[in-house]
């Protein structure tokens, strides 16, 4: 355990990850211009779609991947509605909502910093998890809106209607959750992998795979200093009249992290899945998105605070879950399936 | 130089499209648009530098020579500021005909 | 505070210099300048989201403080919005003096 | 629709941060912030393309109900331009009240 | 023919621009910085510069590279003169000028893929042809607008010269054409690529060579997005004043695809180009300028409507040449020559 | 020395300096977008911290390491100080305090650029100077400062306490130079580098080793660009109002180039540094800092005038050191040290 926790800390992607907290709570100027980051996050989603594509050509399509595919989808379902009950009695039903989306949901660079993890001591992992994954993103989009209506919040919503002339029905927001713009940038690069195979990769391995981990210490470098940020700013005076208090959104964050990854595993030992998809599985579970839902919920739901939810998913669960989480879950399914 | 009406509106990137339209609805389709603004207001700091980019938002400048439409826009802005937050603002300009 | 005018031009990216040089012959050298700026008007819709950088406009802010400076850099700019498009609009407004 | 202020100051990037901390002790957080502008004035020219991140501009745009505050508002901002330079306009607006 | 057609169809640089395209007609998000875009298309002409002048230091200077550059620019002068006559009909002499121009000038992205199909079939091309493109850029921009002032723009051209005091003179503007930014990176960088041969490369090849196919993917899936926007933006509302209606741009734009490549085939052919260098030339002739031109245009032409010129090269013509143009006309080359 | 420095010369990290600097005199509209410049940046002090700190790992901490620091720190302490008493007579107190810091600091790019010349000529340098690189940008701005007040520029100092509320004092400032955002990435990446040492570098090679010469050309694409837009600025009418005349201020710009290197030269011999290493302290020394120190100065010296000291730094003592300065004291510590 304590082995494996030492060297993800001092992994070059988690030392750059501090290193931009430090920065931040240091209040030295270092910044990462936005345009930058956002290729960064779209290099890691195209290149981990391409390397999980290609993994996927070369073993044949088995049950494994339906059912691998088949947990994630229960875990992507189930999350959310235990998450909306579990907080109604601290947030308002749209926060509450808001919240069950964002845990039910999943953190691309966090699944990729724990592929990360899982290639550097040397542990395989199925390329179907990529899939897996970005199969996550949406759908606790819809179950969080659903629990939402049914909570009640079905006048807001019909003022929505009037409004915005009905843009935004159920219908509308599948489309807008299943077609965001990194679900469409991971499954696209995922089948483009799977279509050119080993071949593929040759080509490409000079962008997609050799200088992976550097651009990710890079994105991790700005992921500290955003995240810190954040941290910064809920014990900020200008945050005063925030409904709940830090404590409380860094204790839940925490909890839903734990929570959430011990079902995912649970589910992981159930479907037997092999020790890296299992952990895969697992870190999906315990992550939280903090760039699909929030811009969803934006839209579908702008009474909910983002000062919550994003902030929680972000400066809490993210740092967690790529510090301690990854490792602390791998020495539990070692535990346990031992 | 005609005078005219100069409207400022400040929504959030993920309202911007829906303007837009509201604005070609009202009879006005020609505006300016500034993007990555930051600001802060009732639901806080927006930074427009994060990685999520659902902190940012967009300034649209349109000038109005019509008075008469004015109404038209304000109405259609309005429920989209109540909904998304944001700001509205409308002065007098002289508008230099070309 | 003393009162002035408040120019603001919009104009496409290419005619940007053109105007500066416009603006520092009218005896009006001080501006502030956004990029990246997109629109829409006669000329249809600007995306400056392109990899072809020719559909983006440019926003000019002149605080003129000598308003007899205003009809010089009026039929300075008039040639420019005809031949590239674009808007001008002028305001009153309070200059803080520092 | 109320009455309001329309404030719009520029100001250097290394001088927004204890900006937006002026606006706030005068009572007035709100604002929306626009970055990465140009522009030219008494210290000369401001390209914002440069490697060398010191030519930058930034605007920020204030709407003010509460006019008392504003000379609040000029005492804190008239230090900042003294010493970085910039500007400040005040104009008067309607702002739309959602 | 079909082989190689598929095999360019499911290459992972066309598969990435069909995934752009898709995620437009989606509505997906997706979106590529514009920073970022620009940044990627600094590299491509940074790289293909540079790795043609490496090519050029290889095999000395010859009377086949004379006899390149004088059919490219041969072939930069005849086109615009009769699209200028084939369009007259169709457009005000301003538009019909621009497209003259456009199509006389040369699309360095398309070039790029051309050169990466070659060296995906393994058939050799010679260096000196990123030469011939960057001459290729500029000479249509000054017959266009000649043809545009013998047709009676004079005017209007008078007109702009009070406008602006003298500013777009004729020699102006070739200035400007010959100096875009393109065209001098291109040129500066196969000059450098030329001074230092073989051991320069060895320095760069780990950025302008292996990571190339990888960045064209992301570039091309940026031109997926921007392509499939303006043919939507062609069949709206919005773009109802529109002079000419969208079947007739479509129409003309895929039509000036397929002769003027068939015309710069012949003069491949009879320059006795050999296979590789072939089908660069009349990939160079089928293409057009969406960078450089339109640039120029917006200066010298602002009467022109870049809704028509700009669109019909960009939304048609490209993908019209790297998906359909490229295979075909390498079919027809290797036919021809047999 | 004319080997050496030919091959300098048509090093493609300078001929693409030389591009960019002829693009901007034929006033071809070459542009690097400012959000890439900016990444371009951060990616070099990412990779020579990274390398540094690899390098460093492998040879135990000896008091070669010490002896570098001192003499580094001695250099900045020094330099700022006599700078400062041979401008006043030329400047306005504030500009004098304001040259100081800018040439008694150091230009990252300028260390790269000769690390790269040493790689090429294949002639090792101690990791640690990367530190003694970060170590240098800050000091000489607090002696600036310090000599400035001294100087009788306290009452504007005070007035700026009113106004700012006290927010730039020494302390603060020394805060402010010495997290600078260029500092925190340099050093944050060495540490990180020395960390993980040869295993670290295997893992991030493909990112921070082997492109590094083409992202350096790169870079210095872009500087070409933006020195000589400043040079032409400088005889620009608008510019008209400047106090110096362009003459003093190129004259200066290469004096101090010259003197500061001198100085530097002689503390590197009296240290007995190998070669390598007595070169990259030379170029500190003679090399100006164009991004840290104006921003600090904007902050703390408003008054003086960046028209000035960043456009000496930028436009002539830059371009200066990496064209002639690198091999000038090349064969200047060859002929000393034989
Ligand atoms: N008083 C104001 N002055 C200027 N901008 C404002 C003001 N109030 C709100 N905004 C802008 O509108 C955005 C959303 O406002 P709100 O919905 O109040 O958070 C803010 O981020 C600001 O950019
Ligand atoms: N009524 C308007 N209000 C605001 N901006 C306008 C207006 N008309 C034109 N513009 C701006 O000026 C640019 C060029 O206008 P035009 O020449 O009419 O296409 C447009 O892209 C807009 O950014
Ligand atoms: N008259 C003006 N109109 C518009 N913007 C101005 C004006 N004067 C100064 N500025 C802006 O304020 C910045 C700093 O002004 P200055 O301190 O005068 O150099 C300039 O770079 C401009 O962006
Ligand atoms: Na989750
Ligand atoms: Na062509
Ligand atoms: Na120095």
């Amino acid at each position: 355990m304590s082995g494996a926790f030492l060297s993800n800390l001092t992994s070059p992607p988690l030392l750059f990850f501090f290193l931009g907290v430090f920065a931040t709570f240091a209040r030295s100027d270092l910044d990462v211009p936005n345009p930058v980051a956002r290729a960064i996050s779209l290099y890691l989603l195209f290149a981990i779609g391409f390397k999980g594509g290609v993994a996927l050509s070369a073993s044949p399509l088995s049950s494994d991947v339906l059912i691998a595919l088949g947990a994630a989808l229960l875990l992507a379902a189930l999350v959310p509605v235990y998450v909306f009950f579990l907080v109604t009695r601290f947030f308002s039903s749209a926060n509450a909502a808001a919240l069950a989306a964002t845990y039910g949901s999943i953190s691309a660079v966090t699944f990729v910093t724990a592929t990360n993890y899982l290639d550097a001591v040397g542990i395989s992992w199925g390329g179907h998890f990529v899939a897996a994954m970005a199969l996550m993103e949406a759908p606790a989009i819809v179950v969080g809106l659903f629990l939402y209506r049914r909570a009640g919040g079905d006048t807001e919503v019909s003022a929505d209607r009037e409004a915005t002339a009905e843009r935004t029905t159920i219908q509308q927001l599948l489309r807008e959750a299943f077609l965001n713009g990194s679900v469409v940038l991971i499954l696209g690069s995922l089948l483009i992998g799977w279509i050119n195979g080993e071949a593929g990769m040759e080509q490409l391995a000079p962008l997609v795979k050799y200088p992976f981990v550097g651009m990710l210490c890079l994105f991790l470098l700005d992921m500290g200093l955003v995240a810190a940020r954040r941290i910064r700013d809920i014990y900020d005076p200008r945050a005063g009249e925030r409904s709940v208090s830090a404590k409380t959104m860094v204790a839940l964050a925490l909890a839903f992290a734990l929570l959430n990854g011990s079902v995912a595993l649970l589910i992981a030992l159930l479907a037997g899945l092999p020790e890296g998809d299992a952990l895969l599985l697992t870190i999906l579970g315990a992550s939280a998105s903090y760039i699909a839902v929030p811009a969803a919920m934006r839209l579908a739901l702008p009474s909910a605070n983002p000062g919550i939810y994003l902030t929680m998913a972000l400066a809490v669960t993210f740092p967690f879950n790529i510090v301690i989480g990854i490792p602390l879950f791998h020495y539990l399914i070692r535990a346990l399936s031992a | 130089m005609r005078p005219c009406k100069r409207i400022e509106i400040v929504v959030e990137r993920s309202a911007a499209e829906r303007l837009e339209e509201t604005l070609r609805a009202a009879g006005a389709p020609d505006y300016t648009l500034l993007q990555n603004a930051g600001g802060s207001g009732d639901r806080g700091y927006r930074r427009a530098d994060d990685v999520t980019d659902t902190d940012e938002n967009c300034v649209f400048i349109v000038a109005l020579e019509d008075e008469t439409l004015l109404d038209k826009i304000v109405e259609g802005v309005r429920p989209l500021l109540k909904r998304f937050g944001g700001m509205c603002l409308v002065s007098d300009a002289h508008w230099l005909i070309h």
